[in-house]
């Protein structure tokens, strides 16, 4: 099976973007099934790809057999192929609500806009060349301005003008760093930059790092860059929003994790201390002031589209710690922690999609009563939420329990991190027990909206999953090992890339 | 053959939430038959000690996950006493939830309750431990709150408590399992290795015992967390109350005799040079301090309360704080006396709150002043109560005396004076707001809309039946009780007290308490000869009573106005007005809730800054950012 | 065998208490200087009121009376008169005797209060106050006894002290008694702290609604708990009797010494008694304990 | 001194005896009307000194065995004095200081006070002048013991004898007096 094929995760949905204009000529509903079927292609095939790689280990694609480092190449390998298909398959579940969503006159518009996004995010995570995911960067960006800007109210442009802001803040400073890497060491192929990071001049080194940190912060929600977070989720549809925390979160960490632990790091274990900036503590206080402004925000809001955007930037500030920790366990811990939020962060999106259109409203305190009215979607919050305070036998206890541990057995001033972290913690379990009381108060409740079986098809599946790792969590364990490894081992993402060590 | 236990409670809590709303009665049944079929398995475990069961659940980086229980004599000791009074309750439950709405989710929530119950009992390693732990705190929360608003408020302040201690734990588990010393997760070995490592590093032992007590303590209401009971029983179903005060409660006593005594004893054994007082370390006294004062503090607070259930709660919260105080003083006598006041207190607690319960299931009122004289309407919950606050009050014949006895020879034959004074304190105002808890209920005088109030079902009144008979049984032998303990204090490296089926002996002196019960019954026959003599007395209607000459209908006087029960204890609230003002903890935790709500809100407003404001903000966290990474 | 001891001890309980009353009374007429009753007008009192008419207004109200009488009869039995003593084994445990008594005010307490009285309750939380009150500074005096004597029981205690006057515990412990001769002022209700049966305020308090034999039982209650407290503190402090007369004469000096200080002192109010007894009697036994546990 | 007792619902046998000790520990509820209740402390205090006899005031009538009216008695006291008698227990004796109770005293001819007490309780014994003084006192109190000892005093017999008429000529005289509250108020 030749993995040069992967490039296909990407050209497809390009190509099937460039035809919705046609394809909404046709049917207008046409649009949304067939943005539905390319992400289901791009789900099996990377799985098949996922499967290939776990077994023989990581592979690249050369596109237009230009050989690295002059060439383009994508880095298909255990870590890589993991998280594609996690954003795949989250896009898939969030685009089976988006199928029976009423239509509106700017379906093709929105299709084009959310396959760009994913394929923008898959490529992200494939890609082995800076400049490449510079460029998808721009596209994630943008498509996320369309995205949020959706049902074109006050608020959605309100927060869709800050993330412009701030997207296009970042990303200028991504150019800059991609300038000096280019300038000083001469190749864009992040293998090669890798192999020669370490000669170039620390202060030098720091800058870049610095300047490339913040390009990304903006896509992971982390404190400085995620002024946007609250207003862009509040416009937004509810379960678009899982699109924004699932996918678009989850590619920043993803590159996070990539770049400072393989590229930048030194790779075996600890980012070594680039010029005088320890940059280990650099990115665990950016983790603990996200987590602390994310959670203590959370207890004083009222909007659950607010609340659920203020926990993922808490969760994201949560996995960033783990980045900063760095060491075996805690990097198992945080490809845990971000799969696990993956899931439940989006069953919470999906679930109150129905929830507000049932209650009309997006303020909890009109939720009272609804456990009476509708049981299966109060259990699949109740599930969401346990999934993600980490409540035994569901799937954040698991990753919860590793994360503690692994900051914990850091030591010394790690104790106040796992302190705060704790806190924000018991802050997140008060205010989403506080929604699960307020969904079984003994309250009547009428209305007509009757929800869509797809809706419950979607809640279904990721409720089972948020449970079956709870309860069975092996299997994931495997591949979570095989990705860990793969990330913390440089030399040998250098030599399959560029052939032999130079 | 404890996994397959856990799990067939599983399916049990799943089958009885199948049962539809109108089966109500079938449900309520088959769960009480269904833990009697458990308590009859954990009688056939008696006696297999140390046998372990795991199951490994996942392994990733360094750590492997897996569930293992095992069978300790302090663990089966308390599975099978809490599981017996459960049952007593889930008898009581069948029919108050017959003849009121009932909520379905309360008996899947309870039953998952039960076995997260037993799964804390067996566990052997700490992430069992702390798996069950968890569940049974968002179980439990879920019970006390089923749709009510009133009881939210109630229950979170409980709910973040438990969930406080049950993080400080969490670190504390992965703190032992960080330490290169000890990297270990078993119970039992922890505690051995913890004595070891205190010589060279005490200060870290130090915080580790810290953080696993403030679990404890947070879980079993001692000194700092005394408030919360009161409202989270009082608002909790009433057959779930007795639950809570009676089993629930003991989870933190059960953490520190499985934890934290032992260690101490170990220390005291391997470490020469640790700071002692009075021949116990000075952090186990602290500690026995802390009981003291929660015993002292529950029974003022118990006085000054006018609301039935949150009466019987500090009443919980007091009788924790003798147990916290005698099992702290390390002591053979200490330790016994402190695991036997456990069970008594379970067992005249759940009689006390089946009694509430069930003036509450045919009077629908909690505020004391509004009842009265029901003793002659309903005499069997009379009775009960009368009992339960007989044992409470610790009063010889009954069970409450046998477990304070020994308390006092720890106590004393351990040389404590201010310790004993502050618990023979809190012992003897116990004896005032139980009295005045039973006056101001069954006697006095009778409400006029309680006329026709008529006794509990029959269903109800065998639970409190059970409760009398046990706590006169183990008042009269407490043999029966005190040798199970006796295994578990010798499984913790102390002697146990020669105890025969109705002798107790202490260092101090001995006691018979079939004797004693006897003198009392004999004295009781004595007093009735008396009685005998002259006329036979006549019956008087209640409101015929002395009122200086002024006939009361005419005076406007009914019964509700003529029972003396609303301020009934004005003059001690007087006497501690002053120091209450100043040291209140409640408003201290208001104050703590408030804080951090207004600071969330500060930090939501940041995000709706405008321009100018939010790059101000921007800045800012940019030079945070970048002063970290040169400083730390 | 024992049920015949049984009811020696209780008659005796009875008839010195009774014998002591009459005589209290005439001792106070003659401070009053007036010539007072025949000193056995107690045992006259108490036929009478067992020989009238008595009412009571449900059952609980004749079972909370006769549990209180039987409570103190029953604390008797643990207490070492002189040289008997009841039981062997458990010979005047000091814990057990103060949980026994509390029986007698529980069931005084239920009988009073099942009468639905307000008087008789006020009267009820008095008295169970002012037991908190004279609780402490009693119990203080009494754990320092008991460190000294390494047990807790009375027998111990007066064994300890026989021999001259010299080891009585009043001589070696002086501030300890003084506690706990203001403690028995309040345990016995005499006047300073007769607080709970003021006749002026609440009507005679508890005893509002007993007549005849309700209130028969309720005088040889409290003829039995004076015997029973001022034994109590003869054997503490007096170093018991080696022969019974000896017993009760020591047990007269007290009664006296307290109806000296009964006829002559006006009556605190409740929260000034309370506060009085946590603060004097307290004060002298902490420096009791306080020597006992430096030494 | 005039004795109103009948003498043929005397006691007799065992009464007899136990009226020693009644007559030696009499306790006394003095329901103070009227100008008598000054005479009480004297005779109670060091020169009189009634407790030789063993008579001693008593707070509630449910203990207490003598009742003594010192004075006169409007018609609302009265209906106090009747509900006070009744709450008494047997054997119960009744003594009327001074004229007012006789024959209405000085007061005889106002609309407001009762002018024979024996019509409305059973008056054991009544003392004479317009209030008696203690050595008066005393002397009735030694009459009534005499009286209780040779069983002659049993005015409440006599009042369970005939209560019908005792309640007609209460019903008679306190028919005018209307309650605080009338029983519909209380009973809502």
């Amino acid at each position: 099976m030749k993995s040069n094929y992967a490039v296909l995760l990407i050209a497809i949905p390009l190509l099937v973007a460039f035809l919705q204009p046609l394809f909404s000529l046709i049917n207008k509903r046409l649009t949304k099934w067939v943005t539905f079927l390319t992400i289901g292609f791009n789900f099996i095939y990377s799985l098949k790809l996922l499967n290939y790689v776990m077994a023989n280990g990581a592979q690249i694609a050369i596109i237009g057999n230009w050989k690295p480092p002059f060439g383009i190449n994508l880095y298909l390998s255990p870590f890589s192929m993991l998280f594609a298909t996690i954003i795949y398959f989250v896009a898939l579940i969030v685009l089976l609500v988006y199928l029976i969503d009423k239509p509106t006159e700017v379906d093709d518009r929105m299709s084009i806009a959310t396959l760009l996004m994913v394929m923008a995010s898959g490529a992200i995570t494939l890609t082995g060349d800076i400049f490449n995911m510079f460029v998808f960067v721009e596209i994630l960006s943008i498509s996320t301005v369309i995205l949020i800007s959706f049902n074109n109210k006050g608020i959605s442009f309100k927060g869709a003008f800050r993330y412009i802001v701030l997207a296009s803040l970042g990303s200028s400073m991504l150019l800059l760093a991609i300038g000096f890497i280019y300038g000083s060491l001469g190749t864009l192929n992040l293998a090669s930059i890798a192999y020669r990071f370490n000669l170039l001049n620390p202060v030098y080194a720091s800058v870049i790092v610095f300047l490339f940190m913040a390009g990304i912060m903006v896509e992971a929600e982390l404190f400085p860059f995620n002024a946007w977070v609250p207003e862009a989720y509040k416009g937004s549809k509810s379960y678009l929003n899982a699109l924004l925390s699932g996918v678009v979160g989850t590619t920043g960490i993803y590159v996070l994790f990539r770049m400072f632990i393989t590229i930048f790091g030194s790779g075996q274990n600890h980012i070594q201390v680039i010029g005088s900036v320890n940059f280990n503590a650099v990115i665990i206080v950016i983790g603990v002031l996200t987590t602390l402004i994310g959670e203590f925000s959370a207890l004083s809001q009222k909007d659950i589209k607010k609340i659920l955007a203020f926990s993922s930037m808490a969760q994201m500030g949560i996995i960033a710690v783990t980045i900063g920790v760095a060491n075996m366990n805690s990097i198992n811990a945080g490809i845990f922690h971000l799969i696990n939020h993956a899931f439940s962060k989006s069953l919470l999106f999906i679930v109150a999609f129905p929830i507000i259109n049932i209650v009309g409203s997006a303020n909890i305190d009109k939720w009272e009563g609804l456990g009476r009215k509708n049981i299966f979607l109060a259990i699949a919050f109740a599930i969401g939420s346990f999934g993600l305070i980490g409540i035994p036998f569901f799937n954040g206890f698991w990753s919860k329990m590793m994360i503690v541990e692994s900051v914990v057995s850091a030591g010394g001033w790690m104790y106040l991190v796992i302190g705060t972290i704790l806190l924000s913690a018991l802050v997140e379990t008060f205010y989403f027990f506080r929604i699960i009381f307020k969904l079984f108060v003994d309250k009547k409740i009428e209305s007509t909206y009757s929800v869509h079986i797809f809706i419950y098809l979607a809640i279904l599946i990721l409720s089972i999953i948020v449970i079956y790792i709870g309860i069975k969590p092996s299997f994931l364990a495997t591949y979570i090992h095989k990705a860990a490894i793969d990330l913390v081992d440089k030399s040998h993402y250098i030599s399959t890339v560029l052939g032999v060590i130079k | 053959m404890i996994s397959n236990i856990l799990l067939y409670t599983m399916i049990a809590a799943v089958i009885s939430f199948a049962l539809g709303q109108k089966l109500k009665a079938v449900r309520w049944s088959f769960s009480a038959l269904f833990l009697g079929y458990v308590g009859f398995q954990l009688y056939g475990l008696y006696g297999q000690w140390g046998m372990v069961e795991t199951h490994n659940i996942f392994s990733l980086g360094s750590i492997n996950f897996s569930l293992n229980f095992g069978i300790t004599k302090l663990g089966w000791f308390f599975a099978f006493f809490t599981t017996i009074i459960n049952i007593m309750i889930w008898i009581f439950s069948i029919v108050k939830n017959m003849n009121e709405k009932e909520e379905r989710g309360i008996n899947f929530l309870w039953i998952l309750l039960a076995g997260s119950n037993l799964a804390i009992f067996f566990s052997v390693d700490w992430i069992t431990f702390f798996i069950a732990w968890e569940i049974m705190t968002w179980t439990s929360f879920f019970i006390i709150t089923p749709g009510w608003k009133n009881s939210f408020k109630a229950a979170n302040w409980y709910f973040i408590l438990s969930m406080f201690g049950a993080y400080a734990m969490l670190v504390g588990i992965w703190w032992l399992y960080a330490t290169p010393a000890i990297h270990t997760l078993n119970i039992a070995s922890s505690i051995a290795l913890l004595a070891k490592l205190s010589i060279t590093a005490p200060g870290t032992v130090g915080i580790i015992i810290a953080l696993f007590v403030l679990s404890f303590f947070a879980k079993s209401a001692v000194f700092p967390f005394h408030p919360w009971p009161a409202e989270a029983h009082a608002e909790a179903p009433d057959d779930f109350s007795p639950y809570l005060s009676g089993i629930m409660i003991k989870y933190g006593l059960y953490g520190i005799l499985l934890f934290i005594v032992p260690l101490f004893i170990q220390i005291m054994k391997v470490n020469p040079n640790i700071a002692m007082v009075n021949g116990i370390p000075v952090y186990s006294y602290i500690l026995a301090w802390f009981g003291a004062i929660t015993a002292v503090l529950g029974t003022y607070l118990a006085i000054v309360s006018n609301d039935m259930k949150k009466l019987a709660a500090y009443s919980t919260v007091s009788n924790i704080g003798y147990a916290v105080t005698s099992m702290f003083i390390l002591s053979s006598a200490g330790v016994t006396g402190g695991l036997f006041h456990v069970v008594n207190h379970a067992v005249f607690k759940s009689a006390i709150f089946l009694s509430l319960g069930a003036v509450k299931f045919r009077t629908h009122e909690r505020e004391m002043h509004k009842l009265g004289g029901l003793a002659t309407k309903m005499p069997i919950t009379f009775l009960t109560f009368l009992l339960g606050i007989i044992a409470a009050a610790g009063i010889p014949p009954l069970n409450g005396y046998a477990s304070k006895w020994i308390i006092y020879q720890a106590l004393l034959s351990g040389h404590f004076p201010f310790l004993t004074t502050m618990i023979f304190l809190a012992s003897t105002g116990a004896f005032l707001y139980l009295f005045r808890a039973l006056h101001s209920i069954f006697l006095g005088q009778l409400p006029r809309k309680f006329n026709n109030v008529k006794e509990v079902p029959f269903l109800m009144q065998i639970p409190m039946i059970l409760g009398i008979l046990s706590m006169l049984g183990i008042g009269y032998a407490p043999g029966i009780v005190l040798k199970p303990i006796g295994l578990a204090v010798k499984a913790m490296g102390l002697t146990p007290m020669t105890v025969e089926n109705t002798l107790m002996v202490g260092k101090l002196s001995s006691i018979n308490t079939a004797v004693v019960s006897s003198t009392f019954i004999g004295a009781f026959f004595f007093a009735f000869a008396f009685y005998l003599i002259g006329k036979k007395r006549h019956h008087v209607e209640p409101l015929d009573n002395y009122t200086a000459g002024q006939d009361p209908e005419e005076f406007g006087l009914t019964p509700e106005l003529y029972h003396f029960a609303l301020k009934f204890y004005e003059p001690v609230k007087n006497i501690f007005r002053p120091i209450e003002e100043k040291l209140n903890i409640k408003n201290y935790y208001r104050a703590l809730v408030r804080n951090a709500n207004s600071f969330g809100a500060t930090l939501s407003e940041m995000f709706k800054l405008s321009g100018a404001g939010s790059s101000m903000i921007f800045v800012l966290g940019l030079v945070v950012i970048i002063l970290a990474g040169w400083m730390l | 065998m024992i049920v015949l001891k049984f009811i020696g001890y209780g008659f005796t309980a009875i008839i010195i208490g009774l014998l002591f009353m009459g005589i209290g009374r005439k001792y106070t007429a003659r401070i009053q200087r007036r010539y007072g009753p025949p000193f056995w007008q107690a045992f006259i009192d108490v036929t009478k009121l067992f020989s009238k008419q008595s009412l009571s207004h449900n059952w609980i109200m004749d079972f909370g009376i006769l549990m209180g009488f039987a409570g103190i009869v029953g604390t008797i039995l643990f207490m070492p008169i002189g040289p008997w003593h009841f039981f062997s084994l458990m010979n005047g445990n000091i814990v057990i005797i103060m949980y026994f008594m509390t029986i007698g005010s529980l069931g005084m307490a239920m009988g009073v209060s099942a009468s639905g009285n307000p008087n008789s309750t006020i009267g009820i939380s008095r008295a169970l106050t002012l037991m908190v009150g004279y609780e402490i500074p009693f119990v203080i005096a009494v754990i320092g006894l008991i460190f000294v004597s390494k047990s807790s029981l009375l027998g111990t205690m007066v064994s300890l002290q026989s021999g001259g006057i010299m080891n009585w515990n009043i001589i070696k412990y002086p501030f300890g008694f003084i506690a706990v001769e203001m403690a028995l002022q309040a345990m016995l209700g005499e006047k300073p702290f007769d607080v709970i049966t003021a006749p002026s305020e609440i009507a005679s308090g508890p005893m509002v609604e007993l007549s005849g034999k309700m209130m028969g039982l309720a005088f040889l209650q409290h003829a039995a708990q004076i015997f029973l407290e001022t034994g109590i503190v003869v054997n503490l402090f007096l170093g018991g009797a080696n022969n019974i007369w000896e017993f009760f004469l020591k047990q007269f000096v007290l009664f006296i010494l307290s109806l000296t200080v009964n006829a002559i002192s006006p009556r605190f109010k409740f929260e000034d008694a309370v506060k009085w007894l946590w603060t004097w009697p307290t004060v002298f036994a902490l420096i009791q304990l306080l020597i006992i546990i430096l030494t | 001194m005039i004795q109103t007792s009948t003498k043929d619902l005397h006691d007799s046998g065992f009464e007899k005896v136990l009226n020693f000790f009644r007559k030696r520990s009499m306790w006394m509820l003095h329901y103070c009307t009227g100008c008598g209740a000054m005479e009480l402390p004297p005779t109670m205090t060091t020169r009189w000194d009634m407790e030789r006899f063993g008579i001693g005031p008593m707070a509630t009538p449910r203990q207490a065995d003598l009742l003594l009216i010192t004075g006169y008695l409007s018609i609302k006291s009265l209906k106090r004095v009747i509900r006070t008698y009744e709450q008494m227990q047997d054997p119960k004796w009744v003594i009327g200081f001074g004229s007012c109770t006789i024959n209405g005293g000085i007061y005889y001819d106002s609309y407001t006070v009762i002018n024979r007490l024996s019509d409305y309780i059973p008056v054991d014994l009544t003392i004479e002048g317009c209030m008696p003084r203690p050595e008066a006192i005393m002397t009735g109190f030694q009459t009534l013991m005499d009286a209780i000892q040779k069983g002659e005093a049993v005015g409440y017999k006599k009042y369970k004898e005939n209560y019908e008429w005792y309640k007609k000529n209460q019903d008679s005289v306190l028919g005018r007096t209307e309650p605080v509250f009338t029983s519909s108020e209380v009973k809502k």
